[in-house]
């Protein structure tokens, strides 16, 4: 298995190196060779994923060779016409037509629905009734997790006719921490007091300047006393995305949208070496496991039972397909809240 | 009108002076950097290189050894050693001062992106790895307004107007400071009293490595306490226009970056300002505004910025 | 030794000395450097689709090059080219995507002309601002680059996006995309190489045999001279700030026009800095920079095959690094090579 | 007993035998004069003297003891200075930092800005060289930054003080006052090394002179015992005419009109106040005046490259008020410049490019938008035959000539547009007598040929030998006109210090 990153390459805690790990694992356990190749710009996508496609026809077994990151969609679909032979996952990845070819299956994920779960958590925690969001470059994949969160504070608001408002704002990178943690302050001037953030690296500043203000309330970085503070007053929080950030700042970082990345790319190498190999778009959300939210282990004593209770109610409701989350600009504008009875 | 009041609103918010504060002390220190080395005569487009080899090093020292002001020594250690390399290209080979620049930053990105996996066995960025916390002067966080302006706010915010109080003294009242600006202008003239040309240009360049090397541990344990690839974001440029801005000058390059974290502060509150109705993915144009300003600055106010003569020229004796 | 053989023999040494100190590093890692080399050449001239990508690299590297080039021989440092690239490609983007009905034979120049007169007049602005304010062109085009990368940033997340996947212009019409000269799989060289090398005929012509050249060298040189010999100085500063936009708007167009068709978030991917060494590499001069831009375009696509065999892509940056800042420093190389011949 | 004694020095430069056994011996306490053609080796002998060069051969005494000299430290310790011909001066500093700079005093940590400028006044007292010492270098004008110059190397306590070319900027009052220094050091028991191109100036204040040409030395002579005639035959080789003779020309009509015209400075103050007067063709009018007058203002006026106040200014007729150089230039106006290193030519271009300057564009240089090579090398390769200029190298870059070669090829390119008017401004500065016997040659031609000319020069021989008549610039106002042969250099002295000419001739 051959995995061609785009130029944000590894490192990027966000999709490429979820796929890796995903496609490590399954190389362990087949005892296959796994490789990377990082993209230098864009130009370089095509000619990669051509040379990873040349190097899996060389190997008895044949193999698959992953694309990593939307910006790669074009590339991916004109070199795997090139190689009907080889097997080619996308990550992130949307075919631009309808029609994908046999060898091809690529992996989206509905990461608005957990981001509603976040924006739901938040709406319910915040002291102020005001919460921020903080994008990267609004592309796609940024913009369903902004739509997943503003559509769980709206649903709270609705349950509990509470009027929780939201404070948006892009950083223009995904990897200017400087830039995300004074975004992050800039908001918390605003009034905020739990910041959602889908910005890549630009994240750590969002988390920091969050750990800043808390530590400063509280006046110390002790767990235990972040805590009992936050219980009691509040303070100040971010929630983090794609991965589990809540170590990063524990008792500071509320909750994580996570993205199964490496489930997907796991799965892949699976289906290309067993041969259950399944073409088309696989959209994998919180039913199929590819979305979730992190286990919360530091910070689940600061959500009331009620919510939680309320929030697996919910995951029930988006798996059974009972509540849709909305994935468009248009879906998010003309979403109105169904009628939900907790039945409790 | 909601506009206004939204402006309004942002300049009565201590906090948008905290963040012009924090967001212009790279910027503040890097400029310096500029001007010492351009003021003896070597143009310095490596300052992005040297603030990214700064921001690495501090981080991995403070990983290593758990203190930060380990790492910040480091980072001034690495900031000279790269700066070093410009100078003996530059000073010592004549070498073209832009092009062994704009090497330089290749070799600073190459570098800090190579040693990620070796070091922290991982690409990328690192985890947290502590950083510099703020300082809490008693006194001052009490008076109202000021004290949350800068009663809780990073040393380094404090380090550099003192850097600057401190090159203004050097440059400009000291003997070592009237032979760098000799050097500059007309480092034959200079060569001839017996001043040593080449010494100086060293010692401008080798000091731009100092203060970009701190700009560089500002940004990465200064502020947020890990490194990521890349993490300048352009900073180093932006301090080379703050540079010409203040016309070579360490206060008025201080008053560039001010400005320019200022304006950047100004786009960040009013994207988030609840009071600005635009649809969301309008708002990365904020982003916009403090390049807008300097244009409008330096087209309609600064006009002419002279550089020192000598600038970009390499002095070869007897030529 | 004469002066030309010393022109070539200088950077060619300088890649023999880059690759010393490189080989270090690669045993440090545990590689075998005669493996890395052997696939950096075998990336970027070992086959047929080798070439076409080395070729394809080396393309807008000679555009940058060359814009970059020509405004220090005008006496402007453009390092702006980023810029005027960006702005050039996506306004041809907006307007080629609705090219459909014109013949290629139109529509491919009137893309052409439409990036060559937004990449002209973005750098005039700057241009402008020096010969009527005394605004220094270094800030003013590092402002407008900046200026340039979030509106396209915007522009393809916003009115331009197509599709849920890449924040992407849509495609421009089949009429408007340069022809393919050769097609390896699923990389396809375009006639770019042609219009890059006629741009450098161009600028030679234009510096060394046209009166404006004349015109825009002495202002260069000696704007006080020029004005006592009846040239304008500022037409002549807006002038060359223009020709050089014009350049890297090419730049722009057949990045656009052959390699993606379509405007990407990073279609520039910091060619226009690259420019910058590029045409210091090529002493300003187009012969030279078509040269340096060729070493440069090899160096990154072999540097993609060595990643197979396990070198890091920052590796390359490294070897790049180490090669300008030779060529720039020259009189090391120099040195060495008569020390090397005393001892003989 | 000598205080410098240069034996056998032999200095080579790439292609180029500057100094080929030189000797030079200078007297303790004499003004020494070196004299020699443009490219002679005086420049590249003191250069050695001063450590900025190593002789190839040679061996150099200071007061009979032999010295290495190997960088101008060594050259300060054993008590020399030297004053270059280009000044090497810090623009951008003070006088007094300019002074100290390399021995600065100190107060603590801190530079002692206040006794250094003490120092520099009571130097500058102690020998009547006037200063002001918190002035900024490019405020202030050439003859105090030659004496700060001086200062310099008196601060450093200098003993033999090299002075190349030290005139050739000043005007005759500095001149005047430069010589009083000189005399007042010479009091003081200094040495002095003095080069000049102006054998007047040579006869006035040296005691001995050493006469270079082609690198070498071809003579010694005391100067009391010999005559310019003499001196310039060792220079040349040959006879000069050192003032040239014109015949009656009578002018014909009007070709510039000037009306009250005003024209401001850099720093905006008004600098040309009310000016009128006008130039025929075949006449050459003189403008005498201390320089800093007005002069280079209204020079840049005339010739389009200074906006005009008010006023008119007609050209053969036509109102050309507000023209650009190029109009000016397409009506049949040329213009020899005051500072061919800033206007006069682009140092990078080659010589073939230079001579085109202000043609470029028209036919037959140009076909169109394209230069015309051909032609531009056969009508370079013509100019520089014709205006004697070495090297014979249309492809040498204009920077790499001498000043007297660069002067020839600017005059050459000037005149070879046959323009109907002409202004030329210093255009002998710096250079050796034999090429200003050519120019000034040149410039009566030009007057055969009809062309009106006004010549603006500090040289007030230069002015009489060759002006029809002579207008004199004060603050920017013209005292007075005159003819050359009806009146005196101490009436045009007078009018050059502010006296209107009905108070000159009163007396
Ligand atoms: N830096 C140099 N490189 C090469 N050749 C030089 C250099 N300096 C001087 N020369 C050569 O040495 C010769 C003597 O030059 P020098 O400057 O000493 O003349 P000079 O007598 O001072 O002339 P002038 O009267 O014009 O000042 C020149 O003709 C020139 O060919
Ligand atoms: N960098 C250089 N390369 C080659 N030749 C040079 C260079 N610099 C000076 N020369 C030569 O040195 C000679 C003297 O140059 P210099 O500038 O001293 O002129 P000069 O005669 O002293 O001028 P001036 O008339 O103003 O005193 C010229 O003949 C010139 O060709
Ligand atoms: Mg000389
Ligand atoms: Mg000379």
């Amino acid at each position: 298995a051959i995995m061609v990153t785009d130029t944000g390459g590894l490192g990027d805690k966000s999709f490429n190196d979820g796929t890796w790990a995903g496609i490590k694992r399954a190389a362990d356990e087949l005892g296959i060779k796994a490789k990377v190749i990082q993209s230098y710009e864009q130009a370089d996508y095509i000619s990669n994923l051509s040379k990873a496609a040349e190097e899996i026809q060389k190997e008895p077994d044949g193999g698959i060779v992953y694309a990593v990151g939307f910006m790669m969609t074009d590339a991916l679909f004109q070199v795997a016409q090139q190689f009907p032979d080889v097997y080619f996952a996308g990550i992130d990845i949307a075919p631009p037509t309808d029609a994908v070819p046999p060898n091809v299956i690529t992996f989206l994920f509905k990461e608005q629905e957990s981001a509603f779960l976040v924006g739901y958590i938040a709406a319910a925690t915040t002291r102020v009734g005001k919460v921020g969001f903080i994008g990267g470059i609004p592309i796609p994949p940024v913009e369903r997790f902004r739509y997943g969160f503003e559509t769980g504070v709206k649903v709270y608001n609705d349950l509990h006719g509470t009027n929780v408002t939201i404070l948006k704002g892009y950083a223009n990178s995904f990897s200017d921490p400087k830039k995300g943690k004074d975004l992050a302050l800039a908001q918390f001037a605003g009034g905020v007091d739990i910041i959602f953030h889908a910005s890549g690296a630009v994240g750590n500043g969002v988390i920091e300047a969050a750990k800043e203000k808390m530590v400063s309330l509280v006046g110390s970085e002790d767990l235990s006393k972040i805590l009992e503070y936050a219980f009691d007053k509040g303070g100040f929080f971010a929630m983090g995305v794609d991965v589990d950030q809540d170590y990063m700042a524990p008792g500071v970082v509320l909750a994580s949208a996570m993205k199964g990345v490496d489930t997907a790319s796991y799965m892949g190498v699976m289906w290309a070496y067993n041969g259950e190999w399944v073409p088309g778009v696989h959209v994998l959300g919180l039913a199929e496991n590819g979305v979730r939210i992190s286990p919360m282990k530091y910070t689940k004593g600061l959500v009331s039972n009620r919510t939680l209770a309320e929030l697996e109610y919910l995951v029930t409701m988006i798996k059974k397909g009972t509540l849709v989350i909305p994935d468009t600009e248009e879906a998010l504008k003309s979403f109105r809240t169904p009628k939900i009875e907790f039945p409790f | 009108m909601r506009v206004l009041e939204a402006i309004f609103l942002i300049f009565i918010n201590p906090l948008f002076y905290k963040i012009t504060l924090t967001a212009a002390t790279p910027l503040i220190f890097a400029s310096l950097g500029g001007v010492y080395s351009e003021i003896t005569g070597v143009v310095n487009i490596a300052l992005e290189g040297i603030m990214l080899i700064g921001a690495f090093t501090s981080v991995v020292f403070t990983w290593l050894t758990g203190n930060v002001w380990i790492g910040v020594l480091m980072a001034i250690i690495s900031g000279v050693a790269l700066a070093w390399l410009h100078a003996w290209g530059s000073i010592k080979w004549a070498g073209d001062q832009v092009v062994l620049g704009t090497a330089l930053i290749l070799i600073a990105q190459g570098v800090t992106g190579f040693l990620m996996e070796p070091i922290f066995g991982k690409p990328g960025q690192t985890d947290f790895v502590g950083k510099v916390e703020e300082i809490k002067i008693p006194g001052v966080s009490e008076i109202p307004f000021v004290g949350k302006v800068i009663g809780e706010i990073s040393p380094f915010v404090y380090m550099a107007f003192a850097a600057v109080i401190f090159s203004w003294w050097l440059i400009y009242k000291t003997k070592l400071g009237l032979r760098m600006r000799s050097v500059g202008e007309n480092p034959e003239a200079a060569d001839t009293l017996g001043v040593n040309v080449y010494g100086i240009r060293y010692f401008g360049v080798l000091m731009s490595g100092v203060w970009a090397g701190l700009a560089g541990a500002y940004l990465s344990i200064g502020e947020v306490g890990h490194f990521r690839e890349l993490m300048t974001g352009g900073r180093g440029f932006i301090a080379l226009a703050a540079m010409i801005l203040g016309k070579y000058n360490p206060v008025g390059a201080m008053l560039a970056s001010l400005l320019f974290g200022a304006s950047s502060a100004f786009a960040n509150q009013m994207q988030s300002s609840s009071l600005i109705h635009v649809s969301a993915t309008v708002k990365p144009l904020f982003d916009m505004i403090p390049f807008i300003l300097t244009i409008i600055v330096v087209a309609g106010f600064v006009g002419k910025s002279r550089p020192p003569k000598a600038d970009g020229i390499p002095y070869e004796k007897g030529a | 030794m004469n002066k030309k053989v010393l022109a070539i023999l200088v950077p060619v040494i300088s890649v023999l000395i880059a690759l010393a100190i490189s080989t270090i590093v690669i045993l440090l890692i545990g590689k075998s450097p005669i493996e890395a080399y052997s696939a950096l050449i075998r990336g970027s001239f070992g086959s047929k689709q080798a070439i076409a990508d080395t070729v394809i690299k080396t393309t807008p590297l000679i555009l940058t090059g060359l814009a970059v080039g020509f405004g220090f021989r005008a006496g402007v440092f453009n390092i702006g080219a980023e810029g005027q690239m960006v702005m050039g490609a996506l306004f041809a983007a907006t307007f080629a995507s609705n090219f459909g009905s014109l013949p290629p034979l139109l529509a491919i120049p009137f893309t052409i002309l439409i990036a060559m007169v937004v990449g002209a007049g973005y750098a005039a602005i700057a241009g402008y601002l020096k010969a009527k304010t005394g605004a220094h062109e270094v800030v003013t085009t590092i402002m407008l680059n900046w200026i340039a990368t979030y509106f396209a940033s915007y522009m393809v997340t916003g009115p331009l996006a197509v599709g849920s996947g890449t924040p992407k212009s849509p495609e421009i019409s089949d009429s408007a995309q340069l022809p393919v000269l050769m097609k390896v799989g699923a990389i396809e060289m375009s006639a770019g190489i042609i219009i890059a090398i006629i741009a450098a005929i161009f600028m030679y012509i234009l510096l060394n045999k046209s009166v404006t050249g004349y015109e825009i060298k002495a202002v260069g040189f000696n704007p006080y001279a020029a004005e006592y010999g009846g040239i304008s100085v500022s037409k002549n500063v807006i002038l060359a700030m223009a020709i050089s936009g014009a350049l890297a708007g090419l730049a722009g167009a057949t990045e656009l026009m052959g390699v993606h068709h379509r405007f990407l978030g990073e279609l520039s991917g910091g060619k226009g800095f690259d420019g910058i060494s590029i045409a210091l590499i090529g002493q300003n001069n187009p012969i030279g920079i078509i040269f340096a831009a060729f070493l440069i375009g090899a160096l990154r696509t072999g540097s993609n095959e060595m990643q197979f065999i396990g070198v890091p892509k920052h590796m390359v940056m490294i070897i790049q690094g180490i090669v300008i800042f030779l060529v720039a420093a020259d009189r090391i190389v120099r040195t060495i090579m008569i020390r090397k011949r005393v001892e003989k | 007993m000598y205080a410098v004694e240069m034996v056998n020095i032999v200095k080579r430069f790439p292609g180029v035998l500057a100094n080929d056994h030189v000797t030079l011996k200078v007297k303790k306490g004499e003004i020494h004069a070196i004299v020699g053609e443009n490219g002679a080796g005086k420049s590249t002998l003191m250069n050695q003297l001063y450590g900025l060069y190593h002789p190839d051969e040679g061996e150099i005494f200071i007061d009979g003891k032999k010295v290495d000299i190997k960088n101008p430290r060594d050259a300060i310790k054993v008590g020399i200075g030297m004053v270059h011909q280009h000044f090497m001066l810090v623009d951008t500093l003070t006088v007094a930092e300019n002074v100290v700079l390399g021995s600065e005093p100190l107060k603590g940590l801190n530079f002692d800005l206040n006794r250094a400028r003490k120092e520099v006044k009571e130097l500058s007292e102690k020998y009547g060289l006037i200063v002001d010492v918190d002035a900024k270098i490019e405020d202030i004008p050439v003859g105090m930054q030659q004496r700060v110059e001086i200062i310099k190397t008196l601060y450093r306590g200098a003993n033999i003080i090299i002075l190349d070319e030290p005139t050739a900027v000043l005007t005759p009052q500095e001149v005047e006052e430069l010589f009083e220094i000189m005399r007042k050091l010479k009091d003081n028991g200094k040495t002095i090394l003095f080069i000049s191109h102006k054998l007047h100036e040579v006869m006035e204040i040296s005691d001995r002179i050493t006469v270079m040409r082609l690198g070498k030395v071809t003579g010694e002579l005391e100067t009391s015992k010999t005559n310019p005639k003499e001196i310039a035959r060792y220079m040349v080789g040959r006879e000069v005419v050192l003032r040239v003779s014109k015949e009656y020309h009578e002018p014909k009509e009007v070709v510039l009109e000037i009306e009250n015209l005003v024209v401001k400075d850099n720093r905006g103050l008004v600098a040309v106040k009310d000016v009128s007067f006008n130039v025929r063709k075949g006449e050459i009018v003189g403008i005498a005046g201390v320089a800093g007058n007005g002069q280079t203002e209204l020079v840049e006026a005339i010739t389009g490259l200074r906006r005009i106040e008010s006023g008119k200014i007609y050209f053969d007729g036509q109102d050309v008020t507000g023209n650009t150089p190029k109009q000016l230039r397409e009506l049949g106006m040329a213009h020899i410049p005051e500072d061919r290193f800033k206007h006069g030519l682009i140092k990078e271009f080659e010589a073939f490019y230079n001579v085109i300057l202000g043609q470029h564009y028209k036919s037959p240089f140009a076909n169109g938008p394209f230069l015309n090579h051909d032609y531009i090398f056969k009508y370079s390769k013509e100019i520089m035959e014709e205006f004697d200029v070495r090297p014979r190298r249309i492809e040498h870059l204009g920077g790499n000539f001498s000043g007297g070669n660069q002067q020839k090829l600017v005059v050459g390119r000037e005149i070879r547009t046959n323009p109907k008017f002409l202004v030329i401004a210093q255009p002998t500065r710096g250079l050796d007598v034999g090429a200003i016997e050519f120019i000034h040659k040149q410039i009566l031609k030009m007057r055969e040929m009809d062309v009106g000319i006004l010549l603006i020069s500090m040289e007030l021989e230069e002015i009489f030998s060759l002006s029809d008549r002579i207008l004199v610039m004060y603050e920017g106002e013209i005292m007075g006109e005159v003819k050359p042969d009806e009146t005196t250099v101490e009436e045009v002295g007078l009018m050059m210090t502010g006296h209107r000419l009905e108070e000159a001739r009163r007396g």
